[in-house]
């Protein structure tokens, strides 16, 4: 099984020279002539004030909540549908039950209105 | 020493390195992509212990989602950042000593114990095992409903606390 | 191959290091990225003793499993739990948490 | 005539050939087996990884001819100045561009995760290439993770985003990438529906698996499911509908404002590199990969037909890009989270009790086209299904809606 990943671990250290080597051949070749003015962080022409510090909503937060039970449950659902021609019928129904908890979830966040844009 | 042990050095090291950078790191954002780092290097011992399905599993859940709801949580925190406050406690010494011993008696049993080790390979199916397994009512049928229902509780308990009102 | 001994300590390494970030870093976040080292720690020996024991059995990697679906309810909890202090309190100090101390 | 014959067995199987030949002349050379076999596979890392390269800088030029064309120019030609027939080296002339452009460190940014994050974006997206099937036995290597390694890749990458936004210490990134975050996880989960789907129907994470068992293409099997995937890896890429990572005029151009020279064109190549390798996974999971008329005969076939089925998704993908216009970020999420999660909800759950259902009332076996038959009548009836209940919810919250805006007509204050 570990020769299958040699290929793997060959094409990330591949994965990992191209872009390297690209920006090190644009480092080469590029003019480099920096003043204050051109590393301001633009901020569409204006003088930037303050830091990058924006309020957040916690929006964001549920979204990834619910996404991160999503990607968890992938991990028991993914070995459930390889064997899943394998599977009785009551296997197959577990699984069904599974899923229909998840999507109780997703109901109670859609009704308590955390799915909205607010 | 084998390609196997030089691998396995290369992936400890940096799940091991990254690691105490993370418990080092200044910045938390930092100490996030150090925990990161060490979630990746986790993920290469996994492939050496032919468990591939949790190695990309490591990436998937630990990099993907978790990853993204720490970076989250500590933008949302992120007025923190602006107070100049030590990074660790009083007694940081203390959790020092204290994990160092703790290190020190795992190693020390780990060595003296005799293990009895199998040099049979993994099945090429053990992810097919693994999924008759967990809906076997004989295996983890139960737990895996348990799993769900852990999850969804888990959800619904975060909406209800972090929603604005 | 690898022997057994070596996974265990390095999962004992990467334990205890989750350990000290839990006992003495202030920032909650902090202490629960800890926790997840932690967690990982575990799983490295699950994984490890289901390779080296008994890798026919599928026990090892469903445990494994279990402790994804707990890490993640434990990340989800505990970081919620963080944000909604921080609104009410805006710290996440661990050390200036202290409305049970007394 | 004899020359010929061998010529085109050759041809037949022209890269798997070419690979044997190289093979024959290391060996030859005196080189011990191992060894032999790991250049082999650093050879095939390097074309993988430069396959890729190679169909993105077609890409950009077709691009650039479809959408002045749809738009009633000319496009990159060969007047003015010279570029080619048809302006096709055009991309070769905006890479020297970047590669000699001025790479501008803005002051405040966080050096190390700044520098990286360019070159992770390439590397997650040349990564998920490593098990794409190009033909019969053209594939990098066929683990028995197979598609579960992609999906795995592109959700790990979605950090990187985070990391360029973050340390560029600029308002318009940080807020560039914490939304497009928030739009990549949501659609990465009606896109994990869907692949679990496939597998289910499949049985095997294996791409060469999955490709093996179309003989009917999933797609005419399970539309719904190439639908649920299609629109999610649309959104997944950014393309237009979806486009809310560089929406110009709200958040100028997202997460990589601050990147310029080479470093922009990082992120420009991964965001091209990404909609190919999401083409190339629509042909694999719902066309059929390699699979066509010839294939047995002549394997070169295999990798000319998924070309051409990955070249139709770009295809279509570039018309959808072009015609449509930008979603707001809100009617996007919505979509997302109360019409293509429930429908992909569903749609495994059902797929999943009827296909089961099929093998236990036909204890005889069914053949593989009453099965597609039935399970596409299952399909038609989830999306109808689908389409009237979320029909119906919508014209309520609607009637809620408007209920509540009468309630607060006569308000001096009415909240955003």
């Amino acid at each position: 099984m570990l020769e299958q990943f040699i290929f793997v671990g060959v094409l990330l250290v591949v994965a990992l020279f191209l872009p390297v080597v690209l920006i090190g051949l644009a480092w080469l070749l590029r003019p480099k002539r920096p003043n204050p003015r051109k590393s301001e962080i633009y901020e569409c022409g204006l003088q930037p004030h303050g830091e990058n510090w924006v309020q957040f909503k916690a929006q964001y937060y549920i979204f990834a909540l619910v996404f991160l039970v999503f990607d968890v449950e992938a991990v028991f659902l993914f070995p459930w549908a390889l064997v899943y021609n394998w599977l009785p019928l009551y296997a197959v129904l577990e699984g069904v039950l599974f899923i229909a908890l998840l999507a109780a979830a997703l109901v109670y966040a859609w009704q308590k209105g955390a799915l909205e844009w607010m | 020493m084998t390609v196997q042990q030089v691998l396995f050095f290369l992936f400890g090291a940096i799940a091991l390195g990254a690691a105490i950078g993370m418990v080092t790191a200044r910045k938390v954002f930092h100490a996030a992509l150090w925990m990161l780092l060490a979630f990746f290097g986790v993920a290469g011992l996994y492939v050496l212990l032919e468990a591939p399905f949790f190695a990309a599993a490591q990436l998937f859940v630990y990099m993907g989602a978790i990853g993204v709801l720490i970076i989250y949580a500590i933008m949302l925190t992120r007025g923190m950042m602006r107070q100049r406050l030590p990074r660790v406690n009083d007694q940081w010494w203390f959790a020092g000593l204290l994990a160092a011993v703790l290190l020190v008696v795992l190693v020390w049993l780990v060595w003296q114990h005799p293990w009895a080790t199998t040099t049979a390979a993994a099945p090429e199916d053990s992810l097919n095992r693994l999924g008759l397994t967990l809906v076997d009512p004989e295996g983890f049928a139960l737990p895996f409903e348990v799993a769900s229902v852990l999850l969804v509780m888990a959800l619904i308990g975060a909406v209800t606390i972090v929603r604005e009102r | 191959m690898v022997p057994l001994q070596w996974y265990l300590v390095l999962s004992a390494a990467i334990f205890c290091v989750g350990l000290y970030a839990v006992l003495a870093r202030r920032n909650a976040i902090v202490i629960l990225m800890g926790i997840e080292l932690m967690l990982n720690a575990v799983n490295i020996n699950l994984l490890a003793f289901w390779r080296y024991t008994q890798p026919e059995a599928a026990v090892g990697q469903a445990f494994a499993a279990f402790v994804y679906a707990v890490a993640a309810a434990e990340v989800a909890v505990g970081l919620a739990l963080i944000v909604s202090i921080y609104r009410n309190r805006e710290t996440v100090d661990v050390d200036e948490i202290n409305l049970l101390k007394w | 005539m004899e020359s010929l014959s061998r010529f085109l067995a050759f041809l037949a199987d022209a890269i798997v050939n070419i690979g044997d030949w190289i093979r024959g002349l290391l060996l030859g050379a005196g080189l011990a087996d191992p060894w032999v076999s790991l250049i082999m596979k650093a050879i095939g890392a390097i074309v993988v990884a430069f396959f890729p390269l190679m169909v993105v800088i077609f890409l950009i030029w077709a691009y650039r001819k479809v959408a002045a064309r749809m738009q009633g120019r000319l496009g990159p030609n060969s007047s003015g100045t010279w570029a080619g027939p048809y302006g096709i080296l055009q991309t070769f002339a905006d890479a020297i561009k970047m590669l000699t452009k001025e790479d501008i460190r803005p002051q405040g940014i966080d050096k190390i995760p700044y520098n990286l994050a360019p070159i992770l974006v390439v590397f997650a997206s040349i990564a998920t290439w490593a098990v794409m099937p190009f033909g019969p036995k053209l594939i990098g290597t066929d683990l028995n993770i197979g598609i579960f390694y992609i999906l795995a890749f592109s959700s790990a990458a979605l950090v990187v985003f985070l990391m360029a936004g973050w340390s560029s210490n600029n308002k318009y990134a940080t807020v560039g990438a914490f939304r497009s975050v928030a739009q990549l996880i949501g659609y990465e989960i009606p896109q994990l529906l869907a692949v679990l789907t496939v597998v289910m129907v499949t049985g095997s994470l294996r791409m060469q698996e999955i490709v093996g068992q179309q003989k009917i293409p999933l797609l005419f099997q399970l539309p719904v499911t190439a639908f649920i995937f299609f629109l999610a890896s649309m959104a997944e890429v950014n393309a237009r509908p979806f486009e809310l990572l560089e929406a110009e005029s709200e958040l100028v151009c997202g997460y990589f404002i601050e990147y310029s020279g080479m470093k922009f064109g990082m992120f420009y190549l991964g965001e091209f590199m990404n909609s190919t390798a999401v083409a190339a996974l629509f042909a694999t999971l719902f066309l059929g990969g390699w699979r066509g008329p010839w294939v047995e005969q002549a394997p070169i076939m295999g990798t000319i037909w998924f070309l051409v089925k990955m070249a139709l998704m770009l295809l279509v993908w570039m018309l959808i890009q072009i015609t449509l216009p930008r979603l707001r970020i809100d009617q996007m999420l919505a979509f997302n989270w109360k019409f293509l999660v429930p429908l992909a909800l569903a749609n495994l759950c059902i797929i999943g009790l009827v296909n089961k259902g099929i093998t236990e009332w036909f204890p005889g076996g069914v053949s593989a086209w009453t099965r597609a038959g039935i399970l596409l009548m299952a399909n038609v009836g989830i999306f109808l299904a689908t389409w009237g209940i979320l029909a119906a919810l919508e014209r309520r919250e609607q009637r809620r809606r408007e209920a509540w805006r009468a309630a607060q007509v006569g308000e001096v204050e009415v909240s955003a």
